[in-house]
């Protein structure tokens, strides 16, 4: 960790001199609609649940947006959910995984995709199968169904959606505070006015994530461990970017479609978090990142401020 | 004895050549039909035909297009009359059309069993007829008839395909049992033989059938019959295509043959709804008329068997009968080939294809490079 | 009226002449110089060409009722079908019986043998090469999976026997030669066996294909027939078995003369991770120590085409390849057989080491006089692909751009990037003309000698041997010029060269009874009348030998 | 610019192969070049000027003034661009197209469509036989695109299509979507005798009911199925425009069982 060099602060928040940096990422949207808003949520959250980092899961994913009848495809409630993965070879292979095991089981779901890209990966085409014979292929007006009979009626999918090789993974905010009550306060309004903000979602739950990582550790074959130099118990005893009034830190993760999505987001999050104030939330807000070489996305802190 | 008429006044064949030969140079379509010949009457007509650019339809091409679309559109398995004589154990006979059209055949069939082949010889002959009429196998050992009306011919034919294939069937003309009697039929042969009409089920119908086949062949043997109309019209088809490459119903108009099955079908072409302004009919066969002779709407030359014909027409030819005046190659449908047929009489008249071939002689080559 | 063809670089290798001579030509024959001094009426300049006898095709299936159906089931690659610019899959391809005459003439292709005309479309087949304009055509008649022979060889009938049937059908049909298609092979399919081998048993008669060919070489043989029995194996295109059927019939000839036909499609292994791999290096050295037999190749090209079989069984089970999706099978009398369009794909492994096969089997082969080119049309491809089979004999660097194009994994099973021959001038003419001539028994043909009829093709020479060889220069047909830079300039009508054994009347008599008896058709049927061909003069008899 | 106009002059005696006047073929012609291009049928060798007078000079739009039922080929094999008919057309209406349009306002002979692969064909009166079929001996009718009459259809329509949508207003005569691979087809009057004969694949919807079904179709009873108003409301914003299967629930039945039976009929409850 590196670049902190004159602190900004706004309405009593520091705010580090530093960059979030991240990286491109695979990345899609899709749309799942039911009966109503229960079922599409059900059917969402159930598909991006386990998708919190791509390190161990795969994929990270998470609900963008709810769709009113009037949005969505075919008229019903939906959901618009985003998956991001290192490349679109394993982004296909979580998405369909996920839709045959989440959304072609959910009452009343149906899938469509929400993306428009050059580049496609399959939806429908990857799971037809499981109807044995009886799926029906449909292609009319530019587009390509699958219609599967299953036990509860049929369920249609769009056989493909767009994916774009510029999505954006790892942007983040590191909110500092002095108790832990009060990160999880700052996080909870930030995480609430980036929701709004489309094509971006956060993947840990709730959005938060307190186990920030750094990359590798000393045990053979760890990939990222605990990010010690923000853990507030170790502020002695390690090489801390933590100055002592900090008693918690709990970090905001952005996974978006565009770089300019995860820094609308992130400036959103910012002012949520001055706004709210140190007395209630954070005293400062920093940014992870790993010197500048590895992601060529540099989310600089300055350039985000309301 | 007249041989040759001017709208009905007697001529000489010289006058009437050359009367034809002025009408079918001024035509804009000349249209070369009929084609009730034999295959050096075909030769000569459609030597004429391309001179003139001519549309080409034979009388009764109506009943073999089912046929041949059919076949076309899907292939087919095809047997000889003769080898399913002696090698069918089963016969299917569908329909009512295989009972008049196929009479010498059923009855060689009833009458004869098979002799060849460990899976079917020595077994008899069993023949099951989908129809309302058994026809001439009629009381015959080994016949069985199942009432079936022409119409349902293809819906039952289906059904049968279902059974076979293990798919659901819905409620038809015929019950389940019958139909699971009628597929048991078929499958349990050691060499089946489907015998139809392609007329009497079109060309759909004809692809059913040929798919039943096929269908059982996957295990076993079958192969079809298909009954056509009309021999003398399979053999022009024939000719036309080794010929123009297409199968009758063409146009020489731009030289290279152009098909067409609706647009260039005789009764379309000579009722006058066509584009053809102008006929050349060979009607020499001494078997009688056309099938089903169309109202001739345009100015013809016509060259027939039946001189009452000839007078009739705008400029007409008596000519010789193919096959019973004169030695003719004819296609003949039990030999499933053309085979030659020696003349039984001897005639003063001459053939279509000399009148055809001194028509084109008169016009000197294409009419077209000539304007 | 003499004509005079000077300057010409005569390739004859029959008359082992190969160098600048003029040849001369009066009443449709060549004929020596005049000795006279009478100067020519006309004459060719041929100066920088070369001069060969009008080439020979040994087996291609131009007419009769199975290539007609072919013409029936493919409309749609008629050319009139296709929307512009007109080109279909086959549109170059001699569709029609005038385009087939045509094309032919235009690459200086004199002779055309139809080699598989059932005994029942005899007729047909002859109609339809009467009306196939300027190429003289012969005719090869289908046995061995007929009743009555089948059943003459389990009754044990005498060998006079076979022979007065044999002749028989060869008279009534107007056959030059004989043929044997899957001896027993289809007979057994009508069985529903759905595959057999050269020592199987037909069911019912006990016979096999072994003793069907071998009773069938020694009728031919015992008739003076000069063409030697032309056998198509079994197991056709089935990766090992093929090879091991060709293996075993020409074992089988056993010193007396047999042709074994398209044997490119009976070059093939089981070998590799594909089962599919070539036994061409093994098939052409097989051939190369069995000096009694011919062979042709049947090579295959890409693009697509259909192919004609009488090969009932094989052509049955090739209906799962069919492109497009549609086939007709016939169960006739004999032999019956099979329609089925087939698409060769450069980028199919399987196509494309077919291909390779071929051109292993042309370049292994060491004697010209005993390898015949042909692709069995339309089969392996159509015969308009010829040009390019010259050039790629002919000239290594167009096989090996060829093969460049090929799948790696094809390249990697054949040895034909490290063979270098390059076939010779000479060696396609005796490919082509001298050999041919001679298989056929038709001395008349096949060379330019004193007495040959006067069929000549004049070609411009070039590196690029496709070019040379696809339009002649000039062709001389019966000493006519009927070819002029590629374009047909008189249409002609050939003859149909037959033989003309003398049928044992009691033969007859009891053929007569049989077909009546047994099928309800008259014998008669089965014979092609003097009269039916509507030209004067439609046969030219070749003699058998004493 | 303005569009390339062709002027009917009088009633052809003959009928008329149109199929040279595509856009492709006509851009960068010279008018004299067009009118002298070869159109008749018969051994007279009509050219475009015997029967047709030219106007304007953009070959994307052509605009036929008059129509005949011998103008036949029209639109031939067409990838882009625009034909308008004010009149009737001939057989083979867009055979073999690509892309572009083809608006006839009139009726058309048979084959429309026939093997088109994209674009869009539409017959403001009726379509002859086979719309939207394949040639003799083809494997495929229709793979693509979209094709709508505002009449009646012939028999036959969709015969061995494979993809892309038919639309017919009116009824639909004998042996709609025979032997149908794949696509969609939209029958907004009543459907005669047999319609999906030998089809392995693909959708009819007969709206106007039907005369007669194969017993080799099997009743799966009323569906209400979301793709009835996925498609509904495509095709409502696109080409086919509004259908009358919108926002209803209709039975389904599946067959053809004497082949694949993998076909599909919705019909009205």
């Amino acid at each position: 960790m590196s670049g902190v060099g004159e602190t900004m602060v706004v309405n009593g928040v520091e705010i580090d001199d530093s960059f979030a940096e991240a990286f491109p990422m695979a990345g899609t949207a899709i749309e799942i609609t039911a009966i109503n808003e229960k079922w599409a949520l059900e059917a969402a959250r159930s598909m991006t649940g386990f998708a919190t980092s791509v390190i161990a899961c795969g994929c990270e994913g998470g609900i963008d947006r709810l769709l009113s009848p009037d949005e969505t495809r075919d008229g019903r409630p939906g959901v618009r959910v985003l998956f991001f993965s290192f490349d679109a070879g394993g982004l296909e292979k979580q998405v369909t995984t996920r839709l045959g095991q989440c959304i072609l089981t959910s009452p009343t779901s149906a899938c469509f995709a929400d993306f428009d890209g050059e580049e496609t990966i399959d939806l429908g085409n990857a799971i037809r199968y499981f109807a044995d014979g009886w799926q029906i292929s449909k292609k009319f007006e530019g587009k390509h169904f699958w219609r599967m009979p299953v036990m509860e009626g049929e369920f249609l999918c769009e056989a493909k959606t767009g994916i774009t090789t510029n999505g954006v993974g790892g942007g983040n905010l590191l909110l500092m505070a002095r108790s832990t009550p009060q990160a999880l306060a700052a996080c909870e309004i930030a995480i609430e006015a980036m929701r709004k903000v489309p094509g971006v979602i956060m993947p840990f739950p709730g959005g938060i994530v307190r186990s920030g990582s750094k990359v590798g550790g000393k045990y053979k074959g760890m990939m990222a461990s605990t990010n010690d130099a923000y853990c507030p118990t170790l502020k002695a005893v390690t090489r801390s970017e933590l100055t002592p009034e900090i008693g918690s830190v709990l970090e905001i993760v952005i996974d978006g479609l565009s770089a300019e999505a995860v820094a609308d987001a992130m400036r959103v999050g910012i002012k949520a978090v001055t706004d709210l104030g140190p007395v209630e939330g954070a005293i400062r807000i920093g940014a992870g990142n790993y010197g500048g070489n590895l992601g060529p996305h540099h989310f600089h802190l300055k350039d985000l401020l309301p | 004895m007249d041989r040759a008429w001017i709208d009905g006044q007697p001529a000489t064949s010289d006058e009437a050549l050359d009367a034809a030969a002025k009408l079918l140079a001024d035509a804009v379509q000349p249209f070369v039909g009929g084609l009730r010949t034999d295959v050096a009457g075909l030769r000569a007509a459609f030597a004429l035909a391309k001179d003139l650019g001519a549309i080409v339809d034979h009388a009764d091409s109506a009943t073999i297009e089912p046929f041949l679309s059919a076949l076309r559109d899907g292939g087919a398995f095809l047997a000889a009359p003769a080898e399913m004589r002696r090698r069918a154990d089963r016969v299917l006979v569908l329909g009512d059309e295989p009972a008049t059209i196929g009479a010498d055949l059923l009855t060689s069939l009833s009458t004869s069993e098979p002799d060849l082949g460990v899976r079917t010889r020595g077994s008899g002959r069993q023949i099951m007829v989908l129809g309302t009429v058994a026809g001439p196998v009629e009381g015959h050992d080994g016949v069985t008839r199942i009432d079936c009306a022409s119409d349902d011919l293809v819906d039952v034919v289906g059904m049968v395909r279902a059974r076979l294939a293990g798919r659901p069937i819905g409620e038809g003309p015929l019950g389940g049992t019958t139909i699971a009697t009628i597929a048991e039929f078929v499958a349990a042969a050691g060499f089946g033989c489907i015998v139809f009409s392609p007329a009497e089920v079109g060309a759909l119908g004809s692809e059913q059938v040929f798919g039943l086949a096929a269908d059982l062949n996957a295990e076993t043997r079958c192969s079809t019959l298909p009954l056509l109309g009309s021999d003398n019209a399979m053999g022009a088809a024939l000719l036309s295509t080794w010929t123009a490459g297409f199968p009758l119903r063409l146009s020489f108009g731009r030289r290279e043959a152009e098909h067409d099955a609706a647009l260039y079908a005789s009764d379309r072409q000579l009722s006058g709804a066509g584009e053809a302004d102008c006929a050349v009919i060979v009607d020499a066969l001494a078997d009688g008329a056309a099938a089903a002779a169309p109202a001739v709407a345009l100015p013809a030359i016509v060259l027939a068997a039946d001189p009452a014909a000839a007078k009739a027409a705008q400029i007409g030819f008596a000519v010789a009968s193919a096959g019973r005046d004169h030695d003719s190659i004819l296609y003949d449908s039990r030999f499933g080939s053309f085979v030659g047929q020696t003349a039984q009489e001897s005639s003063e008249l001459p053939t279509a294809a000399a009148i055809l071939t001194a028509l084109a002689e008169r016009l000197g080559g294409r009419v077209a490079d000539a304007a | 009226m003499l004509k005079r063809l000077s300057g010409g670089h005569v390739v004859d290798p029959a008359t082992e002449r190969d160098g600048v001579i003029d040849l001369y030509v009066e009443d449709g024959v060549i004929v020596d110089p005049p000795s006279d001094g009478r100067s020519a009426d006309e004459t060719i300049d041929c100066t920088g060409l070369v001069v060969m006898a009008g080439a020979i095709d040994i087996h291609s299936h131009i007419a009769g009722g199975h290539v007609n159906t072919a013409r029936l089931l493919l409309p749609e690659w008629h050319r009139a079908f296709s929307s512009r610019p007109g080109e279909t899959a086959l549109s170059r391809v001699g569709w029609t019986t005038e385009e087939t005459g045509l094309r032919y003439a235009q690459m200086g292709f004199t002779t055309v043998v139809e080699p598989a005309m059932a005994p029942s479309s005899a007729l047909h087949a002859h109609l339809e090469l009467a009306d196939t304009p300027i190429i003289d055509k012969a005719t090869l008649v289908v046995l061995g999976n007929d009743d009555l022979l089948l059943s003459m060889i389990r009754d044990g009938e005498s060998e006079n026997a076979i022979a007065d049937y044999v002749a028989w059908t060869v008279a009534s049909s107007r056959a030059l030669g004989v043929k044997c298609i899957n001896a027993g092979g289809s007979a057994a399919f009508k069985e529903n066996v759905r595959k057999f081998e050269f020592d199987d048993v037909v069911p019912d008669y006990g016979v096999s294909s072994r003793q069907i060919v071998k009773t069938l070489q020694r009728a031919v043989t015992s008739l003076g027939i000069a063409h030697p029995l032309h056998v198509h194996c079994n197991n056709l295109g089935v990766p090992g078995a093929s090879s091991d059927a060709i293996a075993a019939t020409m074992r089988a000839a056993e010193g007396d003369p047999l042709h074994l036909a398209h044997i490119q499609f009976y070059g093939y292994g089981t070998e590799g991770k594909r089962r599919f791999s070539s036994r061409g290096r093994d098939l052409a050295a097989l051939v190369n120590t069995t000096p009694e037999v011919t062979v042709d190749i049947g090579q295959v090209m890409f693009g697509q085409t259909v192919t004609i079989s009488s090969d009932e069984l094989r052509q049955f089970a090739g209906r799962a390849q069919a492109s497009p999706r549609k086939s007709v099978i016939f169960d006739h009398e004999a032999n019956g057989g099979g329609v089925v369009p087939f698409d060769y794909r450069r980028k199919s492994f399987h196509n494309a080491l077919q291909w390779a096969i071929g051109m292993e089997l042309f370049l292994l082969i060491e004697d010209p006089a005993r390898v015949f080119f042909t692709t069995d049309h339309p089969n392996g491809a159509p015969f308009t692909t010829y040009p390019d089979i010259f050039a790629l004999l002919m000239d290594r660097s167009v096989r090996q751009a060829w093969l460049e194009a090929l799948p790696k994994a094809v390249r990697e099973m054949t040895s034909l990037a490290e063979i270098e021959r390059e076939y010779t001038l000479n060696e396609i003419a005796t490919m082509t003309r001298a050999a041919p001539a001679r298989l056929l028994g038709t001395a008349d043909r096949g060379h330019l000698g004193a007495g040959a009829v006067a069929d000549i093709a004049v070609y411009r020479p070039g590196a690029d041997k496709a070019a040379m060889f696809g339009t002649a220069a000039f062709v001389l047909k019966d000493g006519e010029v009927v070819v002029r830079n590629g374009a047909v300039v008189k249409r002609t009508f050939g003859r149909a060269l037959t033989l003309r054994p003398e049928p044992d009347k009691a033969m007859k008599a009891r053929l007569d009874r049989y077909f009546d008896d047994k099928y309800g058709l008259s014998a008669r049927w089965f014979e092609v009348p003097d009269g039916a061909l509507g030209h004067n003069d439609p046969f030219k008899v070749v003699p058998c030998r004493a | 610019m303005s569009g390339l106009t062709f002027r009917k002059k009088a009633e052809p005696e003959e009928r008329l192969d149109l199929s040279p006047l595509v856009p492709a073929r006509l851009a960068g012609l010279a008018a004299k070049d067009i009118a002298a291009l070869p159109i008749g049928l018969t051994r007279r060798g009509l050219v475009v000027d015997d029967v047709f007078t030219i106007a304007g000079d953009d070959p994307a739009a052509i605009r036929f003034e008059g129509g005949s039922h011998r103008f036949d080929r029209i639109g031939e094999a067409m990838a882009a661009g625009d034909i308008t008919v004010d009149g009737d057309v001939g057989v083979r209406l867009g055979r073999a197209m690509a892309g572009g349009t083809i608006t006839v306002n009139g009726t058309a002979g048979d084959d429309a469509g026939s093997a088109m692969a994209g674009g869009v064909i539409a017959i403001s009166g009726d379509a002859g036989d086979r719309l939207g079929g394949p040639f003799a001996g083809e494997m495929t009718g229709m793979k693509g695109g979209t094709i709508t009459v505002g009449g009646h259809a012939g028999a036959r329509a969709g015969d061995r299509m494979r993809r892309g949508v038919i639309a017919i207003a009116g009824d639909a005569a004998g042996d709609l979507g025979s032997r149908m691979i794949a696509g969609t087809i939209v029958v907004g009057g009543t459907t005669a005798a047999t319609p999906g004969r030998l089809m392995k694949r693909g959708t009819l919807f007969l709206c106007g009911g039907v005369d007669h079904l194969a017993p080799t179709f099997l009743d799966n009873g009323p569906a209400d199925l979301l793709i009835l108003k996925v498609m509904a409301d495509a095709f409502a914003e696109g080409a086919v425009g509004p259908v009358p299967f919108a926002g209803k629930m209709m039975r389904r039945l599946g067959g053809d069982t004497a082949v694949l039976g993998l076909g599909e009929i919705f019909l009205p409850i």
